[in-house]
């Protein structure tokens, strides 16, 4: 029967990634990201959990759950902020014959793309049908610091993909587009729950700001557009997990429409918190700078808009 | 999740657009908010219960075909692809029906709900008052209790009512108990339009149809069998109302995918840029996303999982949604765009979506107070 | 010494205005021109006061003043409504030898455009290099009635339009696109001052509606807009007074910022009134309607904007 | 209308673009929000200063050219032009200046305006306080009289102070009668930083250099002189301060005009499309139409001809403009727009706009209650 929902068991899933991750991803590991800390306990702990082969067969100790549960959990990752390559290493593991437990951390390098991100703290290098063991040299600053790029350091061992698996790198790239969709709209979801508990707090002229209409409505409409962002990443998911033709098309929606509802999140919330918001000091930065450098990572909004108008101005011409 | 159609489901579809192509006008009727097209409205929506597709989702014994909500969307889908009339009947068996369901008696539905599925009574919603808008439990209608007669005297006025003018029957909140205040002590009732006392004067909307009537009630007599759900207990009784005429029943999805379908044949017609194109883009990607939205909606709600608010969202969304599709065609079209044609009246029409139904002002406090829980002013 | 703001001559001229249009040009007169009433004694009014002559020389019988004192015109016969082609008879009366008293009423066909604004009740209308002297035949409703259009009916007389006044009907182009500018702010202050005193006296839960942010807020940015336009449009005007050679890009920035802006107060102050501005009884829907005309006509504002930067981008090439 | 430039007026412009383009720095200096960055802004304002460019506007007496407002705004249009420096000593010469000329003793103005135009004095602002902030009247540092020793003892605390950990003086808000609420019995304080009592931790902003500072105040004693026009009359005071942080002499428009040209230039050296174009255009229009703004607001306050809210309308404006500004640059670099450079920095920066300054909620509650006459809550 038709059903549109999550199923139990990505349900479950993401509620056990919530009690790993509560413990092991307090925002002071999130800001230790920021100064460089490859954060191992946090990688042996989503290890543990599987979470690096939640996509990848049994077979090599994957937890061969589909897209899903991928989604899921991703979205719980984005609410607490992981560092690191998270998306990037479980999109691509399935692809690569690497360990599944936390040790591998796979960065990609994009196309016509100088540096990578997360350069300092991967195992794993990705570029278009190779694999470079090492990491970044040199650092170049992002407004993220937890996300750190680098160019590469010349490739003391390289792996030539061999063309037999070129489907699973195009199936890896779209996931990791899916995934980050997923994880904008957790980091939408905290940010929308740190507003919220600070406006009900926070008394200016006799009142809690949060009983402003100046307050509720931008917060409303911003919380309008995750809502209906986060349905088309459960259908993408879905359209990967059953092979639909249409799922890149799919893809390109979710990301399309997480990215800028993320991003509309991410300017409201810090409006409503009014100076708060503005220091680092206080954790709303944290999540909105990995949403301003996600929401343009794996396609921006309107590159994603620029292809979905190629389909559908041809679709509809037959 | 499962997105799969069954066999059934996909039977069901197939049947609603084999109809829907045999039966559907060749050319447009003329608007149904005016007199002479509400009349070949009427004849349409007659076609459509003989046919047995005039309520789909009701019971076989009122004329529907016990369709599943599924069904029903599949049914939605399929007529608005298929270009077929406005339904003049909506606010009886979209806005009425579902109350009736819940709260009337097996009397009240056995008698009113087959008329209403044949469009033989035709129902139109007294909600708004001149005083009462946003603030609808300001209104001041009354009901004053006659014992001797069984029944009760209704005073006041009605206003915004939609196709007032062209309707036999009205249902609304009447202020019952004199004593009572905001939301307590109203009462619903179901009024039939030709009783002795009441005035009707149809008046113009925004696109010059006379889609709006004030209705006067002055010493208006209705009987014990008049009350849907209860003396004093009107204001629950609404709500439910209100609930489905913000939610889905009244926006099914497929209005806004052939929206889109048409947006995207205008374009074609049309140079356009690669600032339309990302437009266009965003249109179909808001369309889908409401569909996606409803099915998660319609989901969650079988599975008890409905959370408050969640109407509101999808009203603020749709709202929205349909100003902006109307925009980008009016935009395609430039200089043409003042013509009057299907675009420029359905742009119009557009501007009542944040309005009506509880404005969007009032949606969005829902949303921050009951969905956040951020605290009332 | 730099001054920027209206010349008080302009400004006397705009009170005079108002003065004669505020008994000639009730919104009753308005609703007459939707019934197709060519309005002859208002435009008698306006004959009287010069105001079809405003640019023509004073030798030919005009006030032979520039387009300072011309947006100011217009804008306050914007806030009125008037009905009929004034921005175009205004804007080419100085290229025609016609009379300058009000009898003569200028319609223009717009390149490519099969119908003629204002066809029903124009003395000529004007193509580009011709003059036709007849009224249109047939007539194509518009959103707004009183900008009823209609094809033109076989030309009875004709003036081919000589080559030495092409100049001229050059100057008249750019002066109907910058007064339209002007008459669209008009429309929008009309608007809002409609709506400042509708939701100070509606009352909902207890209050004045215009008390509620909700309302105060979007009706602020909205004027943010129009206040934003308006010294855009006096620019424009001063710059085709002075014969300033940026004057066709400052017309394309006046016209788009009041295009917008003015569109933007329309759906505004719609939304303020509630149900009370969607119904064709209440005068609202009358100024809403020409904005929505007018806003696309004499060019949209995205024509404007693809103009301005094909210059701008140009430009800073140098 | 007059906007021809005056022989006068051409001159002071062409002599201030050739000083500019000899002496501005080839390389841009870095943040003077961080402790080195402030220190070499310093150099380049006593630079500033010696060649009478730090405060145009200010009589001669003072360091400055008693240049005309037309002149100030030439002269920042050329500066912003040439790329030069953040003005550091802006929140002393900017906001406090204008409240010495209008409010300050002779003694005041003599003492303070010529170190504070030479960089000497570092001047930064005392208003917000942790529970003040939107509603500044709420304030609670408090100003005790001490009739023994000829002055006051200040306690309390101040936050989200710009630069303050830099600085050495600042001007604030404390409440001199304690029987007071809200704006009344408040006083304007100037204050050495470094009296006893006096504590400053600098905090980091949202681009993380450390731009805030915290300010306590333990029974800090100061003398009857530095109070700042008059005790207990503190609001009116500031108010005129408030005005002219929101209006032009903080955000001149020269700034946008500046930030568009690089724009282009950046649109220049990437593929744009039309969408990215149609952008473009709307920016080039927004800082020209502020620039313009600007321009009829001076003439009309000349003329004694000044609206209430249009220095809401003002800050609104630029406010907002900044931020497309800045999103429309990131939009056109993509996926490199996460790189830390001027245009994810300004971009953060762009961020406080609607925040400070009074935030763009209160403006909007400015404009209309004042400008349009709507009913206050």
């Amino acid at each position: 029967m038709t059903h549109f929902g999550l199923p139990d068991d990505a349900l479950a899933l993401r509620d056990g990634l919530r009690e790993v991750l509560t413990t092991a991803c307090s925002t002071a590991v999130v800001r230790a990201a920021w100064d460089g800390d490859p954060c191992e306990p946090l990688w042996k702990s989503l290890g543990s959990f599987g979470l690096p082969g939640l996509l990848a067969a049994e077979a090599v100790g994957g937890l061969g759950l589909d897209e899903l549960s991928f989604v899921a959990a991703l979205e719980e990752a984005g609410w607490h902020g992981v560092p690191g390559p998270l998306v990037e290493t479980m999109s691509y593991l399935p692809a690569l014959d690497l360990p599944v437990d936390g040790s591998a951390r796979l960065a990609v390098q994009r196309p016509a793309a100088v540096n990578v991100a997360y350069a300092q703290v991967a195992t794993h290098v990705i570029r278009p049908y190779e694999v470079v063991a090492a990491r970044g040299a040199g650092v170049v600053q992002t407004v993220d610091r937890s996300r750190a790029m680098g160019a590469l350091a010349p490739a003391p061992t390289m792996t030539i993909v061999a063309k037999e698996r070129y489907d699973d790198f195009a199936r890896a790239s779209l996931r990791a587009t899916l995934g980050t969709a997923a994880f904008l709209l957790g980091l939408a979801r905290r940010q929308v729950d740190l507003t919220v508990a600070y406006v009900k707090e926070r008394q200016q002229f006799g009142v809690a700001v949060g009983s402003f209409q100046a307050v509720k409505h931008p917060l409303a409409d911003a919380v309008v557009g995750t809502e209906f962002a986060w349905p088309a990443v459960m259908r993408a998911a879905y359209s990967l997990a059953t092979g639909d033709p249409a799922g890149s098309l799919h893809v390109s929606m979710a990301k399309a429409l997480a990215s800028d509802a993320s991003y509309r999140v991410s300017r409201v919330c810090l409006q409503a918190h009014g100076a708060m918001g503005y220091t680092v000091e206080y954790d709303l930065h944290l999540f909105a700078k990995r949403t301003w450098a996600l929401a343009n990572e794996w396609g921006t909004a309107r590159e994603h808009r620029a292809a979905i108008a190629r389909t559908i101005l041809e679709r509809n011409e037959r | 999740m499962d997105l799969t159609e069954t066999a059934a489901e996909a039977a069901f579809r197939a049947e609603a657009r084999a109809w829907l192509t045999a039966n559907v006008p060749a050319v447009p009727l003329p608007s149904g908010d005016t007199r002479e097209g509400f009349a070949m409205h009427l004849e349409w929506e007659r076609l459509l219960f003989e046919a047995r597709w005039a309520v789909v989702s009701w019971p076989a014994a009122y004329g529907g075909r016990d369709a599943s909500v599924w069904e029903w969307l599949a049914f939605e889908e399929e007529y608005y692809r298929a270009g077929a009339p406005q339904r003049v009947t909506q606010n009886g068996i979209f806005l009425l029906a579902p109350t009736l369901f819940a709260f009337g008696t097996q009397e009240q539905q056995d008698a009113l709900l087959p008329r209403m599925a044949a469009a033989q009574d035709l129902w139109c919603q007294g909600w708004s008052e001149p005083g009462a808008g946003s603030d609808l439990a300001s209104l001041t209608s009354r009901a004053d209790r006659d014992e001797t007669a069984g029944g009760w005297r209704l005073s006041g006025q009605k206003t915004w009512t939609t196709r007032g003018a062209f309707c036999t029957h009205l249902f609304g909140l009447f202020r019952s108990d004199p004593a009572s205040e905001r939301h307590h002590g109203l009462t619903y009732f179901l009024v039939p339009l030709d009783a002795p006392g009441v005035t009707v004067r149809g008046f113009p909307r925004l696109d010059g149809d006379e889609g709006f009537a004030e209705v006067w009630f002055d010493d208006v007599f209705v009987p014990d069998s008049a009350v849907l759900g209860g003396v004093d207990a009107g204001w629950q009784v609404a709500m439910a109302t209100t609930g489905s005429e913000r939610g889905l029943t009244l926006r099914s999805p497929g209005r806004y995918t052939a929206t889109v379908d048409r947006l995207l044949a205008l374009a074609r017609d049309h140079e356009v840029d690669a600032a339309i194109e990302q437009r266009l883009a965003q249109a179909w990607m808001d369309a889908e996303a409401y569909r996606l939205f409803t099915l998660r909606q319609v989901s969650a709600e079988q599975a008890g999982r409905g959370r408050p608010g969640e109407s509101s969202l999808n009203k603020l969304f749709w709202s929205e949604l349909d100003i902006r599709l109307h925009e980008l065609a009016l935009d395609i079209l430039g200089p043409a765009a003042e013509l009057e044609g299907p675009w420029s009246k359905g742009f119009q029409f557009s501007l009542s979506g944040p309005i009506y139904a509880g404005t969007n002002e009032v949606q969005r406090n829902i949303v921050a107070e009951r969905l956040l829980g951020l605290p009332r002013r």
